[in-house]
Order: C-alpha cells, then sequence, then structure tokens
C-alpha cells in the first residue's frame, strides 16, 4: 500500500515536470508577445520590457531559472493561510505576470480557492444528483422512475454549459429573480454556476450509478441477502452501494479534471474571479508565466485527484486490498 | 418508498428459459447477432435511423434549399421562422435553415474525422501495446496511464490559441485528447484475445506477426471499438462547441453547430430560434450518438447476449 | 400437525419480449418436518424457479406467479403473503444456499457482518456479543478452523469449498425449519461436493430441519433424499420415493435421467445419452412436452391433450406418457 | 447505510449553509442609489492601475477617479480645458513653453502636498529607458525627452521639464503645440506619488512593481482605491483629502469587471449596474423600443477601418483599393450591421472637432467600382487572386467581415476567405505585414486631427500598411510645426485628402459609445473621449 502511494507519488512529479516542459516551450513557440498591443509600441522599447522580464536570455536559460523558481523548497505548514502560501509554505516562486501587478504565486492564491469551491460545489451537486437519480432508476428499472430521471440525464450530456448557464442565468436570475445573474459575492451566487457545470457530470454519473447498482444487483449475493430475509431498503444500501459506487469512484478523476478545466466557461458566464479565467485569458495574452502556473496547478490538482482516488478504490474494494 | 415487489434486475442467472433453435443450427457471425439485437432495442434503433436522416439531410439538404450558407440579405435580419425562411434568419440575414444544415455538416465531420484519428492512434498504440507484451507493453501502458493526468482540454486550448485556426489542426488536436481512452480499451481486449487458443493457432500455423495482429486480432477486436468510437463522436462535437464558445471553432463564415449554438446563446433572450433549432439538431445528434452507442454495447456484449 | 409445506398447482411465467415463458406449469408436492426432498431435472426444467417462487425470489417483472398456493406451515400461503411476512419467514424459518459460492457472498461485506445478519434480522434486540458467539459458533459446526480468526475476513480470503460452508453455516444461523439447497454441490471439487452434502445432512439432522435438494444430477439425490420429484418442461413428471424412482421408473424421462448417471450403468457400456433438447418454453404445449423431444417416439396419445397423473402406489406418482426413448445405438449414432 | 447517510448528509449541511447565507454583498441599484454608490460596467479585468504603465481604455476609466493631471477633464465639452492641479496655466506666443501653475490645496491621499517636483519625478520615471513604458511617446513633444529616453542624452535636467518651486511647472516642448492642453489630459501625463512608488517593488522603475494594489496605492484624485478584487470589481470611495473635495458628490464607485457582454446586459436587467460598458449589437433594435431613456448612441472620437497591406498585390495598385473602397455600402454596414447608428466614415477623421471641415472624401459608386477593377485587370473580378481578410476574434468584427466581404463579391464578383485570429496573433500578424487585408480601429488620444492622420507617415509604428507618401510626411510635420490653428488644419487637410485618393486604409464608420444607463446617474453628458469627470456625477 506505501510502495503504491509512493510510486504514484513519483509517477505524479514526473508527470507534472514534463506537462510544465511542454508548456513552457509550447508558448514561446506561439506568435505574439505579451506586450504587443494595437497601438504599436517602437522596438527599443519593447527590448527595455523584455530585458525587465528576463525575456531576452535563450529560452533554455529561462525555462532552468523558471524551474529552479517552481521547485518547492521548503515546507511549512504553518504558513499555508497567509497571503502568499506557495512562496511561504513551498518556497515556490512561479514568477511575474506581465499582465497583472500581482506575481502568478498571488494570483493563483486568489483565484484558485474560487475555482477549487466552485468545482467542489458541482461535484457534489454531481454526486448527490447523479447518484440519488441513478439508484433510483436502477431500483426501479423500467418504469418512469428509470426513464424520467435518465433521459434528463442525457440531455445534460447533450446541451453545452454554455447553453446550460445563460438558460438557467435567465430563467432564476432575470425573470424569477432568484439568484444573482452573475459574480461571487454571497453564498446564493454559488447555486447557478455550481448547478450548470454540475449537471453535466451528474448525468454522467447518474448512467455510471445505474449501470454500477444494476451490475451488482444482477450479482448472485444480492439474491442470497434477498433469501435471508434483508429488507429491500438494506439490499440497496448495505449489500449494493458501495460496489455499485465504485465505478463512480473511478469517474471522480477524470471528473474533477474535467470540471477544473471546464469551469473557464461557468466562469466567463457567471463572472466569477477563479483560476479557469485566469487560464485562458493568460492563454490569449501570452502572459507567459500565469500560462505555466495554471497548467501546473491543474496538473497537480488532477494527478492528486487521480492519487485520492486510487486509494479510496482501495479502501472501498476489499480484493483489491491484497492485491499487489 | 415504496420499492417494487422485487428488485432483481434481470433473469441472467436463471436458467436458460429459452432456446432459439436457429441460432444453433444456422451459427451467425457477431456482426449479425449483434444486429439482430439492436434491431430489438426500439431506442437504439430509432436512434440508428435518426442519424442517418440527420446525416442524409445535413449532407444532401444544402442543395435543395434556395439559399446559399454566405448568401446575406441585410434587409431581413434576425427574423423568426417563416415560409420564406423556415428556421428564420441570422444577424446577417442569412438563412438559418441552410446554416443549420451546413454547420451540421462540419459538426459531423469533425466528429468523424477526430474520432477516426483518435482511433488510429489509439487502435494502433494498444494493439502494438498489448502484442509486443513484456517492458515494452508495461512501459507503453504506464505512458496512457501517466498521460491521463494531463491536462488535455486545457491542451487543446492552448494549441487553438497558440498556431493557426484550421480544420486539421481541430482534428488532430481532439483526436490526440481522445484516444487514450480507445487505446486502454483495444489493450485489454487484445491481450485477453492473445490469450485464447485460435490466437495459439495462428502462431502455430506460422503466421507472421503482422498478419496475427491485423488479420485476427484486429477484426475481434473491432466490436468494442465500434461501441466506443459511437461514444466518442458525441464527446468530440461538444469539444469542438466548447471551442467554438471560446471562438476558437471553424473559420467565418463557415457554421458549424457549436458556432450557431454560440450565437444562439449570446441572442437567447431576444431571438430564441437562434438557440432552439441548432441546439435542438446538437442534443438530439448526440442524443441518437449515445443511446446508439448503448444500444451497440448491449448487442455486442457477449455477456448480455443471453437475454 | 400439517405438513410443513404444501405446494398446490404453482404456475410461474416469464413474460419476456419474446413471448410468454412457461417456466413452471401446474407442480404440486407436500413436504413434511424434518424430510429431505430431491427436485432433479436438467436445466430449464423449473426446478429452481419453483423454489424461487415459493420464497419471492422471482424477478417481477418479467417473472408473475400465475395462481397456485404454497402453505407453509399450515398456517401462511408464502405466494399470497404480505411482503413482510415473507420477508419474517426468509432467513429465518426458510433459509437457501446456492450453486455458486464464488459469486453467492457479498464481497464488500466482512464474513462476520453477513454471518450475523439474519440474527439482527430476525432476532431483534440481539446483542452484539451475542452475535458474534453464534457467529463462531455456527462457523465451528460446519467446519471452519479458527473461527475468531477468520470471522472477520472478507469472503475471496476463502477457498470455494470453504465459502460454501460459510454459506451453509449462515443459511443454518438462525435454525431454519427448511432449508432449500440450489445445486449446493455443482460449482465445487468432486472431493469437495462429498463434504458439503454431508454437511448439510449432518445439520440437518443436528438442527431436524427439512431440507429440499434441487439438483440435475440424479446421482446427488440418491443417498440423500427421502422423496423426489423429477420435473421436466415446467411440470413434475414423477414422483416417489428414493425406492420407487431408482427402482420403479415409470416416465421414459425418468428412465433416461437413470440409465445416463455413469455409476449405475453397465461397466465398458458406452453411456446413455437423452437426445435432442428440452423444448421452447415460450410457445404454449398443449400435450406431452416430452413427446416434442428430438429422437424421442410418440404414439401421438398427448399431442393435444394434457397427460394425467396417474398413481402408481401410495407414494409414488407418475405422469402418464406413450413415449419411448430411442436406443442407445441410434442415439450413439446421432453424435 | 452508513455511506448513503454520509452523502446525503454532508449534501443537507452545505445546501443549508448556502441558503443561509444570502444577503450581503454587492448592493443592488436601489439601495446603491440611496447610498451614493455608482455601479459602473468597465469591461475587463485592468492589467495594472499604474498610470505609467497603463495602456488601455479599461484601465483609464479607474486611473481617472483616482489620479488627476494638471489639466483635468471638462464635464460636458472634451476641447475645453479644465483646471485640474494646476489651478492657472500660461504659455508663449507661439505655444512652445508653458507654465503650470499648480494649487496650493492639492493633496495625496496620504496627505502629502502634491508639488511640481512630483510632476517632474514622474516624468523622470517614464521617460528613463530601464522603465519600459508603453506610452513614453506621448511625452515627446516636451523638449530632448525622445533623446533623453533614447539614451541619447543621459542628464534628465536637460529635458524640458522643471520645477522652479514647489507650485511652479515649466515646460518646453519641441514645437508650437497649441492643443498641448488636450494632450495633458492623457495619463500618460498624470503624476504618481514618489515615496509610494519607491517603497514598493523593486525600487522607482520597477514597472511591474505592487505600489498599485488595494491599501498600498496613493493618488490625488477625487476618489481613493479601497478594494481590487481580482476580476470581480474595483471599488474607489470619495477622497477626504482631494482638493475639490466638496464638489465630489458620489460617495463611492465599484468598476466591475464584466468581460462577457451578455453577462453584463444580464446584470444591467436585474438591477445590478447603474451604468453598463456596452450593449450587444443585436440588442439594440429591442432596447430602442423597451428602453429608450436609458440606451445612449454618443458619438467617440474613433474611427473602425481595414487597412491593406500595399506591399501585396494586388493591392499595391491604387484602383484596386479605391475600388474595394467604393463597393462598401457604409449605410447598410451601420443600419443593417453595427445598428449603433455609427456615422458612415466617408474620410479617415471623425466628425466632432469644430473647425475642423467635415467631407465626403469616398463615396459608396459600386460602377466606378467596377471600372476601375477592370482597369486595374481584374473585369467582374476575374483573375483576382485569393486573398485573406483579418480580423480578430470577436463578434461584432466578424459580422462585419462577413458582410463586407459579401458586398465586394456581390459588386465587383471577388471571392474573400476571412481569416479570424487571437489577438495576440492578429498583432503580430498586423506588425509582420503578414496580411492581406485587416480591420483595425483608431482611437483618439487627445482632441486633434492630428492623433488620426500621424499614423500614416512613413515610419509611424501604427503604419502597418507598407504605404508611404513623401507629401503626405511633408504635411504632417508642418501640422506639428504651424504657429496657429488655420495653419495647422490646413496641412492635415490636404493630408487627409491624399490619404484617402491613395487609399491605404479604407475608413468603415466612426464609432458611437452605446450603453444604457439608468435613470438615477445624472451629470452623465455625451463625451466624444469618454473621459469621465467622475467628481460631477451624482444618483437621484
Amino acid at each position: 500500500m506505501f510502495r503504491f502511494i509512493f510510486n504514484r507519488i513519483l509517477q505524479s512529479v514526473a508527470v507534472i515536470f514534463v506537462v510544465v516542459t511542454i508548456t513552457f516551450f509550447m508558448v514561446r513557440l506561439a506568435p505574439g508577445d505579451p506586450f504587443s498591443s494595437e497601438r504599436r509600441i517602437p522596438d527599443y522599447i519593447q527590448q527595455r520590457i523584455l530585458e525587465h522580464y528576463g525575456l531576452d536570455r535563450p529560452a533554455v536559460e529561462q525555462y532552468w531559472r523558471y524551474l529552479q523558481g517552481a521547485a518547492p523548497k521548503r515546507f511549512r505548514p504553518d504558513k499555508l493561510f497567509t497571503d502568499d502560501p506557495l512562496l511561504n509554505a513551498f518556497g515556490i516562486d512561479l514568477g511575474p505576470s506581465y499582465t497583472s501587478a500581482r506575481t502568478v504565486n498571488q494570483i493563483i492564491a486568489e483565484t484558485f480557492p474560487v475555482s477549487l469551491e466552485l468545482g467542489a460545489w458541482a461535484l457534489l451537486i454531481a454526486v448527490l444528483f447523479g447518484v440519488s437519480a441513478g439508484m433510483t432508476a436502477s431500483v426501479f428499472r423500467n418504469t418512469a422512475l428509470d426513464y424520467v430521471p435518465m433521459s434528463v440525464a442525457m440531455a445534460g450530456i447533450c446541451l453545452p454549459t454554455f447553453v446550460m448557464g445563460p438558460i438557467l442565468a435567465l430563467i432564476f436570475g432575470v425573470w424569477l429573480g432568484w439568484f444573482n445573474v452573475s459574480g461571487w459575492f454571497v453564498p446564493a451566487d454559488r447555486v447557478l454556476p455550481a448547478v450548470t457545470l454540475g449537471l453535466v457530470y451528474a448525468a454522467v454519473i447518474a448512467r455510471i450509478t445505474r449501470g454500477g447498482m444494476l451490475e451488482i444487483l444482477s450479482q448472485d449475493f444480492i439474491r442470497t441477502a434477498q433469501a435471508k430475509g434483508v429488507p429491500y431498503g438494506k439490499i440497496i444500501f448495505k449489500h449494493t452501494l458501495r460496489g455499485g459506487l465504485l465505478p463512480v469512484v473511478t469517474y471522480m478523476g477524470p471528473a474533477l479534471a474535467g470540471v477544473i478545466s471546464g469551469s473557464f466557461v461557468v466562469e466567463t458566464i457567471f463572472q466569477i474571479p477563479g483560476l479557469g479565467r485566469q487560464f485562458v485569458q493568460s492563454a490569449f495574452n501570452r502572459d507567459y508565466f500565469l500560462v505555466l502556473g495554471t497548467v501546473s496547478i491543474y496538473a497537480v490538482l488532477i494527478t492528486l485527484a487521480n492519487l485520492m482516488v486510487d486509494i479510496v478504490q482501495v479502501i472501498l474494494n476489499p480484493r483489491l486490498r491484497f492485491e499487489d | 418508498m415504496a420499492f417494487p415487489k422485487n428488485i432483481s434486475p434481470d433473469a441472467k442467472r436463471l436458467p436458460d428459459l429459452s432456446i432459439d433453435p436457429e441460432q444453433i443450427e444456422e451459427g451467425s457471425s457477431l456482426w449479425q447477432d449483434a444486429w439482430a439485437r439492436l434491431r430489438k432495442n426500439k431506442l437504439s434503433l430509432f436512434s440508428f435511423w435518426t442519424l442517418i436522416v440527420i446525416a442524409v439531410v445535413c449532407f444532401a439538404g444544402p442543395l435543395l434549399t434556395p439559399y446559399s450558407y454566405v448568401e446575406q440579405d441585410l434587409e431581413r435580419t434576425l427574423q423568426g421562422p417563416s415560409w420564406q425562411h423556415w428556421f428564420g434568419t441570422d444577424d446577417l440575414g442569412r438563412d438559418q435553415l441552410t446554416r443549420v444544415l451546413v454547420g451540421g455538416r462540419v459538426s459531423l465531420t469533425v466528429g468523424i474525422i477526430a474520432t477516426c484519428v483518435s482511433l488510429l492512434i489509439g487502435v494502433t498504440y494498444g494493439a502494438a501495446a498489448a502484442y509486443a507484451g513484456g517492458k515494452a507493453e508495461a512501459v507503453m501502458m504506464r505512458m496512457v496511464d501517466i498521460l491521463y493526468a494531463m491536462p488535455f482540454t486545457i491542451f487543446v486550448i492552448l494549441l487553438m490559441t497558440i498556431f493557426e485556426r484550421s480544420l486539421l489542426l481541430l482534428f488532430i488536436a481532439i483526436g490526440a485528447v481522445e484516444w487514450l481512452t480507445m487505446a486502454r480499451i483495444v489493450h485489454g481486449q487484445v491481450k485477453s484475445l492473445k490469450e485464447q487458443e485460435f490466437i495459439e493457432a495462428a502462431v502455430s500455423l506460422g503466421y507472421g506477426t503482422r498478419r496475427i495482429l491485423f488479420r485476427h486480432l484486429i477484426p475481434n477486436v473491432l466490436g468494442v471499438v465500434t461501441v466506443y468510437a459511437t461514444l466518442t463522436v458525441p464527446s468530440v462535437m461538444l469539444l469542438e462547441s466548447f471551442l467554438s464558445f471560446l471562438g476558437l471553432g471553424v473559420q467565418p463564415p463557415q457554421p458549424s453547430w457549436g458556432s450557431l449554438i454560440k450565437l444562439g446563446a449570446d441572442n437567447i433572450q431576444l431571438f430564441p430560434h437562434l438557440l432552439v433549432i441548432p441546439a435542438f439538431f446538437f442534443s438530439l445528434t448526440l442524443f441518437c450518438l449515445n443511446f446508439l452507442g448503448d444500444g451497440l454495447r448491449d448487442a455486442l456484449d457477449p455477456k448480455s447476449s443471453k437475454d | 400437525m400439517p405438513p410443513l409445506l404444501e405446494v398446490r398447482d404453482l404456475t410461474t411465467y416469464f413474460h419476456t419480449r419474446n413471448g410468454v415463458v412457461r417456466a413452471v406449469d401446474g407442480v404440486s408436492f407436500t413436504l413434511n418436518r424434518g424430510e429431505t426432498l430431491g427436485i432433479v431435472g436438467e436445466s430449464g426444467s423449473g426446478k429452481s424457479v419453483t423454489c424461487y417462487s415459493m420464497l419471492g425470489l422471482i424477478p417481477m417483472p418479467p417473472g408473475r406467479i400465475e395462481k397456485g398456493e404454497a402453505v407453509f406451515d399450515g398456517t401462511t400461503d408464502l405466494l399470497n403473503c404480505p411482503a413482510k411476512v415473507l420477508q419474517s419467514i426468509r432467513g429465518k424459518r426458510i433459509s437457501m444456499i446456492f450453486q455458486d459460492p464464488m459469486t453467492s457472498l457479498n464481497p464488500y461485506l466482512r464474513v462476520s457482518t453477513q454471518l450475523m445478519e439474519p440474527l439482527f434480522l430476525h432476532e431483534k434486540g440481539i446483542a452484539k456479543k451475542e452475535a458474534l458467539k453464534r457467529a463462531i459458533q455456527a462457523l465451528r459446526e460446519v467446519g471452519i478452523t479458527e473461527p475468531e480468526r477468520r470471522l472477520h475476513s472478507y469472503p475471496h480470503e476463502f477457498s470455494g469449498g470453504m465459502r460454501q460452508r460459510v454459506m451453509i453455516a449462515m443459511a443454518m444461523i438462525t435454525h431454519p425449519e427448511l432449508l432449500i439447497a440450489d445445486e449446493p454441490s455443482t460449482a465445487l471439487d468432486v472431493t469437495v461436493q462429498a463434504q458439503i452434502l454431508e454437511l448439510i445432512k449432518e445439520r440437518q439432522r443436528a438442527n431436524d430441519s427439512a431440507v429440499i435438494l434441487i439438483t440435475h444430477d440424479l446421482g446427488v439425490v440418491a443417498g440423500m433424499c427421502d422423496r423426489i420429484n423429477v420435473m421436466y418442461a415446467g411440470r413434475i413428471v414423477e414422483s416417489g420415493t428414493a425406492d420407487d424412482i431408482f427402482k420403479r421408473a415409470k416416465h421414459p424421462y425418468t428412465v433416461a435421467l437413470k440409465r445416463s448417471i455413469p455409476s449405475l450403468g453397465t461397466k465398458g457400456k458406452p453411456l446413455y445419452t437423452i437426445p435432442g433438447l428440452p423444448p421452447d418454453l415460450s410457445k404454449p404445449i398443449p400435450g406431452d412436452a416430452f413427446a416434442l423431444r428430438k429422437g424421442v417416439r410418440s404414439g401421438g396419445k398427448y399431442d393435444h391433450t394434457p397427460p394425467p397423473m396417474i398413481q402408481v402406489s401410495d407414494t409414488h406418482w407418475v405422469r402418464d406418457s406413450d413415449c419411448e426413448l430411442p436406443s442407445l445405438e441410434e442415439v450413439l449414432d446421432e453424435c | 447505510m452508513k455511506f448513503g447517510r454520509m452523502v446525503f448528509g454532508v449534501g443537507g449541511v452545505l445546501t443549508a449553509v448556502v441558503l443561509a447565507g444570502c444577503g450581503g454583498g454587492i448592493p443592488n441599484v436601489e439601495e446603491a442609489t440611496a447610498r451614493g454608490i455608482l455601479l459602473k460596467g468597465n469591461g475587463a479585468e485592468p492589467k495594472t492601475l499604474d498610470p505609467q504603465v497603463a495602456t488601455g481604455v479599461t484601465e483609464n476609466k479607474i486611473i481617472s477617479a483616482l489620479i488627476e493631471g494638471l489639466i483635468s477633464y471638462h464635464p460636458t465639452d472634451d476641447e475645453l480645458p479644465e483646471p485640474g492641479v494646476a489651478e492657472r496655466w500660461e504659455a508663449n506666443e507661439d505655444y512652445s513653453e508653458w507654465t503650470f501653475f499648480l494649487r496650493a490645496d492639492a493633496r495625496w491621499s496620504n496627505g502629502d502636498p502634491v508639488t511640481s517636483h512630483d510632476f517632474v519625478w514622474s516624468y523622470e520615471r517614464m521617460l528613463t529607458p530601464e522603465f519600459g513604458a508603453e506610452y513614453v511617446e506621448m511625452l515627446y513633444p516636451m523638449e530632448n525627452a525622445e533623446a533623453f529616453h533614447r539614451g541619447e542624452l543621459t542628464d534628465f535636467s536637460e529635458v524640458g521639464v522643471e520645477a522652479p518651486d514647489d507650485h511652479t511647472l515649466h515646460i518646453r516642448l519641441v514645437g508650437p503645440t497649441p492643443f498641448f492642453l488636450g494632450m495633458l489630459k492623457h495619463y500618460a501625463w498624470f503624476p504618481v506619488h514618489p515615496p509610494t512608488v519607491e517603497a514598493h517593488g523593486r525600487g522607482w522603475l520597477d514597472r511591474s512593481s505592487p505600489w498599485t494594489l488595494q491599501g498600498r496605492y496613493v493618488g490625488n484624485g477625487p476618489f481613493v482605491l479601497e478594494e481590487w478584487r481580482v476580476n470581480q470589481y474595483i471599488r474607489v470611495t470619495k477622497s477626504p483629502t482631494y482638493w475639490d473635495r466638496d464638489q465630489v458628490r458620489l460617495n463611492e464607485i465599484y468598476f466591475m469587471v464584466i468581460e462577457d457582454v451578455n453577462t453584463e446586459q444580464r446584470m444591467y436587467a436585474s438591477g445590478r449596474l447603474h451604468v453598463t460598458n456596452t450593449v450587444p449589437s443585436n440588442d439594440i433594435a429591442n432596447l430602442r423600443r423597451t428602453r429608450p431613456e436609458e440606451l445612449r448612441l454618443e458619438p467617440y472620437l474613433g474611427t473602425y477601418f481595414y487597412r491593406f497591406n500595399t506591399t501585396r498585390p494586388p493591392f499595391d495598385d491604387v484602383r484596386v483599393r479605391r475600388a474595394l473602397a467604393m463597393a462598401m455600402d457604409r449605410e447598410a454596414i451601420v443600419n443593417r450591421v453595427t445598428l449603433g447608428d455609427q456615422t458612415p466614415a466617408y474620410a479617415f477623421v471623425p466628425p466632432g472637432f469644430d473647425d475642423y471641415p467635415r467631407r465626403r472624401l469616398v463615396e459608396h459608386d459600386p460602377e466606378t467600382a467596377r471600372r476601375l477593377l477592370a482597369e486595374a485587370g481584374f473585369a467582374e473580378g476575374g483573375g483576382f487572386p485569393r486573398k485573406f481578410l483579418l480580423f480578430n476574434t470577436l463578434e461584432d468584427h466578424r459580422k462585419i467581415a462577413e458582410a463586407v466581404v459579401s458586398m465586394w463579391n456581390r459588386e465587383l464578383g471577388i471571392d474573400f476567405q476571412l481569416e479570424n485570429k487571437e489577438w495576440r496573433v492578429y498583432l503580430e500578424a498586423q506588425s509582420q505585414l503578414d496580411f492581406d487585408i485587416s480591420r483595425a480601429g483608431w482611437i483618439g488620444d487627445y482632441m486633434d486631427p492630428v492623433t488620426f492622420l500621424e499614423l500614416w507617415t512613413t515610419d509611424n509604428g501604427n503604419n502597418n500598411t507598407g504605404w508611404s507618401n513623401a507629401r503626405y510626411d511633408e504635411l504632417i510635420r508642418e501640422a506639428f510645426r504651424s504657429k496657429t490653428q488655420e495653419a495647422h488644419y490646413a496641412a492635415l487637410i490636404e493630408a487627409e485628402e491624399i490619404l484617402m485618393a491613395e487609399m491605404p486604409v479604407i475608413p468603415v464608420y466612426h464609432y458611437n459609445r452605446i450603453y444604457l444607463i439608468r435613470p438615477e446617474v445624472r451629470g452623465w453628458n455625451p463625451k466624444l473621449l469618454d473621459n469621465r469627470p467622475y467628481k460631477y456625477l451624482y444618483l437621484e
């Protein structure tokens, strides 16, 4: 178990390193530079700016410097809740942003928690709705209680979030006035974006749950439980749910990646100050370090999520626990 | 909560209750079997024919409409559905019907070609890994695992913002994202097939590696691949629509369902027809592809053959 | 004293996409306390469905119990009682063990949880400690060594035979009056098979339970059962004591079954095989189902009318048939 | 059971937290109006609030609330100078030397007095080459400024700015500049607070210095920076130290960061904004009916145009350029595509300059266009090579480009391909002359036509057409040297004629500012440059 986790962590570090490297050279290949604007800046001024940021150096040197800055140098958990946790707690310096007075560290510190919260809400909604819909559908198989939630789920998969978002904003924000149409100020502001983002994954989770539950429900041991006189509710919750939700757990890794990287659409529609928008803006702006910073954070998050999924799977499935 | 009388979902574990004598006597092929089973699944069959109709209408329809998809009529912009323009007109007075159909062409083409790209990479990679076996296999599949952890949507966006916008890049970028799952599935399938006897028989007959790979293994993997490909097309089409949302989709005046829906979503309040119609076609197609994929999976899955 | 179980005219159909499958079609039998009843037949003959119907384990839909009754202990009709009542009988007074011990235990739950579950369900208010004690005791009774240690293992840590022992322990932990064993030894190694059957017999004696043993193997019931029902195509074709069946079998199907048991055949002679396949139950069979079997010659007496049950002796009933089995040579030619 | 209960339990608690926590946040318009808070849609996230680093309109709108230059914005007339930090000023005869007398009560928001030394220090910072200020050229009219910035001079005292005492600022210019006061309204001329700038970041020349963040910012304007929440809003509050604080009637302004115009529209519709930054063009027709009082369509000093790459055939042929320009139906574009009452552009300089004549230097004349094209060898469009029309990703540009291409196709039989590129890629293509025809726009920096016409001189960095005309260059130089308004305009009038005859750029329309504003907002007047003197605004 520990060897497994250790191996996975090593792999994760390798993945992140590869992601950073690819991104670093990819953005530099891109045409356009971060300081161009509609009003042309004379070349010698441009040169000054490049010098200021060290962009006049050879790419390999820049890369090496970046890696030096980005590598974690210490671990001070007590400094995790300062204004620049990356620098204070880990000694990570992700460099300046060309398009902001803030450093990449500060931008991430400000925006990442927002994206994380949005993602957490969305996943929570996805799991709550998805699992309950999928369970209902599997329990009441081939009845209206199966067909209706599953068709709704399918519709959720088939409608892009940038359609769902404006529709929800229009209905619940403008017409009914229940929620703000945008922003991230009061707790109620979480509802519409989280629902928009979560619905897609709720739909997928519902389908996976239904499939998983049906798979387990068709197992012999369910008949055993029935023959023992176990009431239906207990059969569902005690005997079926655990195995039935295993595929859902497996899906949580990709779902988290999807929620996090899909959040920029929702963040744009609902004007949410999250990392997703920073990523898209920075890619458009050629804000190299910010692109790198966001991509690395995503990579770290996704690898961490996958690692956690693996561990949870081992915990939930006793058969895996004793295998290599 | 009122539970149904009995929650056991199917008769799978009961003894064989019916035996179709024809099946035994004639011995039908996998595909005939699958088709026979698919035909019994009404929803999948409906999806199949709907898709055919959508494809035919999208590819042939624009030839029949009296307008071209670029023909503008600035006097008649943003009109609702009428006899002249069944689906209304867009903000440059172009016939929305024609544009929806042409957009369907583009979206379906993107979906299919990008899926083919992912198939090509995924199947080759997965089969090669499974066939290579040993250390090479371990390393190759480990790489797939590692690549899984990459934030791929982000890379597609990065690619599209960085390099010139082109359909070709779109295909490659999306295909490159989707091949991983394909590779995994094919790898698993080939691996289990490899251990079965008929492959050993082929080996003992002295067939070459390539012949075994292409004549014996891959055709047997085709079922799974078909199912998964059917399910990949909708996710590719969704990805294309997201790129359109970010303005990274196809080059105007070429429409795609993604760009039409984006335009519709922007005008949802005042001109809902701009959203509703392309979104309906888009969702219907995705709906059908998903159901067809599900149906195919059921039809091709040997486990469900007892049904 | 009423019989423990009295089944009358049990009829279970499956309404599938391919039509109505008449899985069990008018089965009646009686089971006394402490008695062992064997139900024998090929796959698809309806023997399992008969028992599942009684315990409400038929998936509904597509299954439906069309008519009949199964009176348990003279008071409760299992087929027509409220679900709650049935639930309180299942696992408490009637227990079941299944064919495949590998899949019949929940892999996600500890053995202890699964063993104690019937106690918590049926003996309300039992203390956890007491339940644990009973569980250990039950495991010891089925011959599992070191039950204290193994109690908290997961099923996959046991071998197949051991798992079937756990199943039996689980079934017997509430001291049921009736144990239904659905092919309990089929999935196991030959050596283990005998042990398991022996164990069932032993537990039966210790608990003074009645047993219904479902099997396709006439050889298994030979040494175990007081009485035997032979089923074919959803109906009982012959019913009697072990002696009636093994020594005085009347129905050609029973005869064929008997001839195909290896140990009963003459040494050196090829083993008899029943030709053809059972009929398609999704089409109504107006007459003698066995007459429809390929290779079986029939006089045509029961082509359109159902053959009646004829009483041969006090204990022995047989369904009338004018069918004739093909000879061994003919069967061999077929192959 | 345990697992299921846990899932539902957690869900329930979180839902309760959300529902319980409603309230707070940003006030809606009713409440904001009552509390004297203006809610203004301000477009994208500002990149910086340092006036010497900033380059965009978005930034300008916030900076002008925080910092005041020598000359301030007049509430109604963009051409009139309004006293700012400078109480009064004097110029010599030919407008080449200016003296500003700073008011004694001008204060920084930390209480320090604003002195002329602050201005000198700021201009030195701006002009120091290491600092790398993008808009440094705005300061080049000062004597020796360019030389110092290019490193040819190292002694800043030789640059034409000096502070003889704390409240007098003397500026010498390279030549006569009658419109100098207008230039001073640009934020490149704004002062910064030296001690604050020096206290943060890596020295005073650190262009990414964090001195502009909330809690640090020191300005001298009517408002002070209270809160800067990334991608949400910038909140400024009334300054207690501003010299004209009695005039300031708003208590607070929220500059809301809203990128998506449709989101902004929904926010306005649900009572979350007093003023929007813009309006989606497709909504305009409806808003004219439903909110006629709130919809504003006001001229804006800017021109939307297409630029040719005159180094690539066939656009090196003036007949082709003129043909394309004449085949364009500007009325249709304005009335059917952009929909915002924009002025069709028949010349390059937008209307709005009092004494500068408005002329039609290019007509919609498909007949002549076809003839010209035929003369150039492409009768009926035959043989015209496959060319691209470049634009950056934005709905409105896409619409206009599609409409224009369709017009060229209809009138001239030419098939243009559209080429949609990302902003940075588009800029790169433009500056590398890697395009055929490219969409562009230009907003005037100050109130003089020269801000539009100097672009097309041979060595101007914004020319980007490959077009060069010696006489044109001469005329623009002359305009910068002229001692009178008349001479200045005369040169510009001739220059514009040359420009339109040679047609390296096709003017399409002159911009309008299109936005929604609630009736509660008072003192909000149409402004050609959209420079808002926030101190005159109030809510009722």
